[in-house]
């Protein structure tokens, strides 16, 4: 039975106190240790950012690689060996920004892996330039004017990129969060947890009181589950192009709602193939085990060097 | 003459001269020749002017030369050029015939012999519509002509080995296999085409219409023909390498859908990946993974790998293998012409220090052999590996014996097991070790949870910013560009070919070995005597080596496929000499061996510091 | 009165015969025709591959860039000089696979320009891979295999990035191709228009017959007018966010279509403050005259040092 | 000892040592004084150890020295560092305090004397809390401490004043000059903080607590206070540059944000791109539409900017000015430490060959003149200029002279107007000139219109792939850099300071320069007499001047930021000359005056080779 212990490192954790980061690195080792998946069979991934740090806060396979390229990173690795469990985590400047080109692309070929957005509209590590995901008009503390440019929806563009499971959560509900974590990891095919996070230092828009609605006259919370409204993303039959449609299309509309309600939960999800299922499909021997555990010690070119003679 | 001889095939893109050509390579192959086939063409998709070159002789030629023996021009630009367009870039082929030499045309164009401005040369007009027609009319498929218009190129291929009074049946042969299965019917329409062509040059022209003859001579062992791009691609697959990423680019996407089409034979992993910086940084991830992985590229998508490539760097990443197919820069260029200009960003690409081996193949064999090598030392030395090939390289088709794998070993550096990781469990992937290198987990490896980062780091791959471990690390890193070099056979790494004491050297890497040492032997002929050498590993470089062969050289000439002389430059940065001439081309396209012999000779002559030739 | 010869060049055109390039770039002269905007004050860039040879057959300023970076070039010359007209081509490889990240980040600046997508579903210049648009499950004539990546909604993608004119419109269709064009033009603000164009030597599947539905039972063809369906895309107040939302809700829905019937036609318009505004607004003179023309031969930095002193 | 003095405070991040130790720096300089300030921090926002060294003499220091002689710790990691963490990095600074020296630090800390383990400084314990407290209940605020918490180290500003027995009026004027408008009242808060920091120092420890004194002097001039990337923006601003793009990035950033916060004075356009691959095509652009532009970032945006590098070099666009703030790599490296390792990578980035003009600045004043040229450079000949500058410059203080801009005047090259075109028809683009230059045109003008592309073009900017336009384009552009070394002055790209006779030179480039020319006093001191080459062009590159000098001098020693010393390997590829010795520092942190010293010592007593330094 693996513990807490288990998943943490003795790494001098350097975020500002009450970074929502914390909420997401606890909700990892949180998920991890529910599913009792052991440390050396999982590989956590991550960009640049004050968000890119947490790899080493976890006790797995931990890469650190470039502000955003996280993703072809993650494809490499869990290509090579699909038996590991690929989690990626990033800045929404580095998914978003720099990374968009690859958050496009990795969404379209459904790898077997979860990608979570540290989202917090801002770039927090080079000081609080704003993020992709901050909406227009908008200006956080250090910014000189207000944004003039519009905010990217991030759920929206997860769908139209082709992830087949795109869910948001908030880096303070550990338990949404977590929920929310597994049922990305269980899910076969591209996970997308858009992760509300807040970011004390730099954000002072999105504040924690924010999205409890304490500037509403209603003082009450922002964020609501789309599971507690009968809202269902799941689409039964993939097959039935209908379906798949309509579903887009209302996770597309949900993903609209922004403002003094803002939906959390699982806005789509659908079962197909994954990348890793139809490359199999093509080379039968990478059903059997994993390309890493293959032997190539000896591999037999001479049919090659016949076909040219 | 006898088994020396040159031709080329000019057309319109899309005209199929490439088969064409390789057909008649390889009947020349199996008739015991030797060939060298080239070409060069434009970036485009149909219509723009290209030609193949084809060289045969009874001893094995290892480069091109300037002159046609014989034409084959399937249009009229081939051979009058593109001067009627506003624009023109180039007038035809006719003036590069060698007198006595001939022009197979299309009598349907109905040229005034007086238009071709020679009176030195022969000409061969073949009505290729009517012949076509024939041929079709034999299967009844006469009625679809423009379906198979095309096949004019194999009537002008007939008519060739008709000219050169080559054996009919290996053409024949090498037509047959490139139609196979449910092609096959397609197979037999060829060779009627061929067929027509061969008879009607036999009997319009006569058994003397054409001076050089092509004779089968006895067969040796087995040869293969094959391109740089096949041989770099065999070469991974020999290593073992299971992970292959591209992005489309020109003249590198060859070994990729090679490698692909032999995907479910060895289980390679192919990616098509959204760009160039996904495409390293997949193989990096891969590599990390414990998978043998490469990239291949041309410029253009090296630019973009540069952070990548720092990244694989500092990770002490094993691997990945990264083939940089130069081509004709800067930016888009030329995109299909061939250049060596690339040498010092390879070695410089990307901010920071870090330890990279460059390797650059002179020929095909050596990008076979040096791309299997590349695997050994990326994972015995952690590091990206970077092999520099070109344009030239990668399309040019040579006959060699089959590769000799003998001796050949896989070796994975130190790969650290599960049963090792038990016995030691405080596990440090970047450990300081008396070695010099850290033993290497792979994730999914209990007891081997390691972490890498793009930061500095400790042995954990914990970041760090102490200042004496960032001292240790960068010496550790740095320093295994030094250990491969002593475990690097010297051999390998520069070869000094012909006589040690010639009083001229010739220095030269990568794609220009072949021009060079031929040309040499045009050089010898004239009375001018050189040896060469060849620079094969530009990291590590083989500093001792270089120096001792130049400073015992009485004039030092570098030929080099680039405007700067840049391996000069690199030789001149290392051991304080400086080359005394250079003799370069950037005009995009490859040294034949009579510029290497031209170029040589005006430094003999006129002590030229510098010598810019251009062919075309 | 300028003719179409004046946005002519002499540059000899090496497009396959039957390209659908020449349809597109006969369109765009007849359009600007139409419209007699003077070549001096027009910007046509275009990115790499065969549709990025564009500008060269265009009496027009000229620029031919680089694999996917049209969108970043397009947008400093706009900025530096807001009189020029900018039209930005480019394949739907160069748009969508190595220049998704700009497609993605200009939509949001919302720049006023048109970018033209020469939506063929190859790489054309490099002898024809799978282009990013090309569905999932279906192998051209020189793939090896067929995809087995999901293919990239250019319109879904527009939308969700923010570009304030999405329309669609068929090379062959050069009537329509040059009305959408025009509305695309005079739109103030990022117009984005996906071409769907035919490459007769590499793209097998989306031919001319299949666009004119010869494989169909009905022999009816694929492609419908969006317009002639009382479909209506544009944005009448943008200040609603109700409107908004579900004007783009319905042309993502709308952007599924696929397959029998296609639609063509505008999907979605809004007229919003673009991005030049929002920086004539910070900056005044630059409401005066474009950034080029001001005078820069006497800057007075003593203010500067002042501060620092 | 009077006005010699380094002053060093340390605490976490964001405890506001920068605002402090530039007050400090800005209350010298009003009092006639001269300083050097410095900083060094982690990759981090909140909590890890930074620390700000300031030092003060009477005479313009242009360096700083690893010894502190009075250090204000925030916190007790600034003294002790942290050991007590499971991957520590650092041991603090009171080794680092000069014998006599001492240390200000809160007494709350409780701290024994013996803990310190040094008999030879003093030690200033300081009731920060109490003392902020009081300070606070002045203005009715004591309820709110935690909010006014980070005033402590103002408190600690206060009791240096008083140790050092300094004019507290001007450290009043600086504190003030930082809350102007609506935050005058913290400001009032602060002074009041400082003045209980003073009134405690002089009360507790008397007159005669510390050795050292800071002693107003005479006014001069005005001066200003001002950092590497303020030099920058404002050479930009001077320059006329109208655009500027950027990626957000470590240490550029702070050029970017200076300009932003500039632009509507200045009507400069300032735009945050969503990465370094949009940054500099966007600001080619801008270039080619007439606009002079900008881009500016570090050593990964930088690996991310080669191709666009390349198509502006190919498309000779005027500019950009690309500014690169080169830190510690490869890959993320040590963001937030400085480097000079991105030299050779400068000058090859980008494949193929194409021309690039590279200055390389050596100190504050020279970032804002070379700036200025680096835009008239980047007109006139057509091409992207790098400056290659670097964190220490970025970030260090010093106080200069103002810049004088007589006779600085932009020019534009031949940048031609409508009636121009009127007058010729026939506009090309790319032709080719007598001088070497095509004229300009710019989108817009009637007349001018013109194509232009990365693909090798013809005169008009059409694609052609003809071997003798190639030839002609590839040498006109690459005559570039030969043009532009004409007429760039000579005294300009590289400068011998010391005396021409001195028998051992030491060679540097950038941001090393104040460390060398202070080492060199050092070294004169000790009878080692020196003089110091410094490049100030990287290319085009000096290499007559460099030769003559070093080929005249005894011993020839690089001072080089990075590992592998890259200027040594770049003199030697242009002169053939071998540099003796390298004094190499790669850890991050910047030469200080006496790590110069000390590594030129020990190559003048032991004859080595390479000296590593690395002081922290
Ligand atoms: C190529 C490159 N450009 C820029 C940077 C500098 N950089 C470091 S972190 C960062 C942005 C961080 O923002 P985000 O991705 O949102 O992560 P957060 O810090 O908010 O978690 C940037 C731009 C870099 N490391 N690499
Ligand atoms: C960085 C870089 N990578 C790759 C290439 C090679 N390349 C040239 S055109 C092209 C793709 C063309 O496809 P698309 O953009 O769809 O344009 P089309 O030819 O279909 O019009 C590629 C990959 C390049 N020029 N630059
Ligand atoms: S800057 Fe923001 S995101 Fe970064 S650690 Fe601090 S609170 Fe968290
Ligand atoms: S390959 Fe396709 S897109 Fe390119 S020119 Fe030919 S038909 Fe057009
Ligand atoms: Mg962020
Ligand atoms: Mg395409």
């Amino acid at each position: 039975m693996l513990e807490l212990k288990n998943y943490r490192t003795q790494v001098h954790n350097d975020w500002c106190p009450g970074c929502g980061d914390f909420g997401i690195v606890n909700a990892i080792q949180m998920t991890l240790l529910e599913m009792q998946l052991e440390p050396h069979r999982i590989g956590l991934f991550s960009g640049i950012g004050c968000s890119g740090k947490t790899p080493h806060f976890v006790n797995a396979y931990g890469f650190h690689t470039l502000h955003g390229r996280v993703l072809p990173i993650a494809t490499g690795a869990k290509l090579a060996n699909p038996s590991l469990t690929v989690i990626a985590v990033g800045g929404d400047g580095d998914g978003l920004g720099i990374g968009a080109g690859h958050f496009v692309n990795t969404g379209r070929r459904n790898l077997d892996f979860t990608y979570v957005l540290h989202d917090n509209g801002v770039y927090g590590l080079t000081k609080g330039q704003a993020s992709p995901t901050l909406p227009k008009g908008l200006k956080t503390k250090s910014m000189p004017a207000p944004s003039i440019v519009e905010g990217i929806n991030p759920i929206a563009m997860a769908i139209a990129s082709g992830y087949t499971f795109v869910a948001r959560s908030y880096a303070l509900d550990v338990r949404h969060l977590k929920a929310t974590l597994r049922a990305a990891i269980e899910h076969r095919g591209s996970a997308f947890v858009d992760v509300l996070q807040t970011c004390p230092t730099y954000n002072d828009i999105n504040t924690k009181e924010w999205y409890a609605g304490d500037d509403l006259p209603s003082k009450a919370p922002r964020l609501y589950k789309l599971e507690e409204t009968g809202y269902d993303g799941r689409v039964a039959d993939p097959t039935v192009r209908d379906e798949t449609n309509s579903k887009k299309g209302n996770a597309l509309l949900k993903s609209f709602e922004w403002g003094e309600k803002i939906p959390i939960g699982v806005f789509f999800k659908m079962e197909v193939a994954t990348f890793e299922d139809q490359l199999a499909n093509r080379m039968p021997a990478l059903k059997e085990k994993p390309f890493v555990e293959h032997d190539i010690y000896s591999r037999d070119i001479s049919p090659l060097l016949d076909e040219l003679a | 003459m006898v088994n020396s001889f040159t031709w080329m095939i000019g057309g319109p893109q899309g005209s199929g001269i490439n088969s064409v050509a390789e057909n008649f390579a390889k009947a020349c192959i199996r008739g015991g020749l030797h060939v060298f086939a080239n070409i060069e063409y434009h970036s485009n998709i149909k219509g723009e002017h290209s030609y193949y070159r084809l060289r045969v002789d009874s001893r094995e030629p290892r480069s091109h030369v300037d002159w046609v023996d014989l034409l084959v021009a399937l249009d009229r630009e081939t051979m009058f050029g593109d001067l009627n367009k506003v624009h023109p870039t180039h007038r035809g082929h006719r003036h590069e015939i060698s007198p006595g030499g001939g022009i197979i045309y299309d009598s349907g164009l109905k040229l005034q012999p007086e238009s071709f401005g020679r009176d030195d040369i022969k000409l061969f007009p073949v009505p290729y519509m009517d012949l076509l027609i024939d041929a079709l009319k034999e299967f009844g498929k006469d009625k679809e002509l423009s379906k198979y218009q095309v096949m004019v190129n194999t009537i002008a291929l007939g008519a060739s080995i008709g000219l050169v009074d080559y054996d009919f049946d290996l053409a024949t042969e090498a037509i047959k296999e490139g139609f196979t299965g449910r092609k096959a019917a397609l197979g037999d329409l060829n060779i009627s085409a061929a067929r027509h062509g061969y008879d009607y040059a036999k009997k319009m022209f006569g058994q003397n219409a054409f001076p050089i003859k092509l004779r089968k001579q006895p067969l040796g062992a087995k040869r293969m023909m094959i391109r740089g791009v096949q041989a770099i691609a065999i070469g991974k697959l020999k290593a073992g390498c299971g992970f292959q990423t591209y992005y489309p680019i020109t003249p590198a996407t060859d070994e990729s859908e090679y490698l692909e089409s032999h995907q479910p034979d060895y289980n390679m992993i192919v990616v098509q990946a959204e760009d160039e910086i996904s495409a390293i940084n997949m193989a990096t991830g891969a590599a990390h993974a414990g998978l043998r992985s490469s990239t291949s590229t041309s410029g253009p998508g090296f630019s973009l790998m540069a952070e990548g490539l720092g990244w694989a760097g500092i990770t002490e990443a094993p691997g990945p293998v990264i083939i940089l197919w130069q081509r004709a820069g800067p930016a888009t260029g030329l995109p299909t012409r061939t250049e060596q200009a690339d040498l010092r960003f390879a070695l410089h690409a990307a901010h920071g220090e870090f330890p990279r081996i460059i390797i650059a193949p002179g020929d095909v064999a050596e990008c076979f052999y040096d791309t299997f090598d590349a695997f050994n030392y990326a994972e015995r030395y952690q590091v990206p590996v970077i092999i520099l090939a070109d344009k030239f390289l990668a399309s040019t088709y040579k006959d060699i014996p089959l590769f000799n794998t003998d001796g050949m070993k896989v070796d994975r550096g130190d790969l650290v097991q599960e049963a090792d990781l038990a016995k030691s469990p405080d596990y440090k992937r970047y450990q300081f070790t008396d070695l010099g290198i850290s033993p290497r987990a792979r994730p999914g490896l209990k007891g081997g949870v390691f972490w890498t980062t793009g930061d500095e780091h400790d042995e954990y791959g914990h970041i760090t910013e102490a200042a004496d471990l960032r001292v240790r690390m960068m010496k550790k890193r740095m320093n295994k560009v030094e250990l491969a070099s002593q475990v690097i056979p010297n051999s390998k790494k520069a070869i000094l070919h012909g006589p040690t004491s010639a009083p001229i050297t010739l220095v030269g890497w990568g794609s220009t070995k072949g021009a060079i040492l031929d040309g040499m032997e045009d050089l010898r002929a004239d009375g001018i005597e050189t040896n060469f050498l060849q620079i094969r590993y530009v990291n590590p470089f083989p500093t001792d080596f270089v120096q001792k062969v130049l400073s015992s050289s009485r004039r030092t000439v570098a030929v080099e496929n680039n405007y700067s002389g840049q391996m000069a430059g690199l030789i001149r940065e290392r051991t304080g000499i400086a080359i005394d001439s250079k003799v370069v081309k950037f005009d995009g396209r490859p040294f034949s061996q009579n510029e290497v012999y031209e170029g040589v000779k005006d430094v003999v002559r006129d002590g030229a510091k510098e010598v810019t030739l251009s062919h075309a």
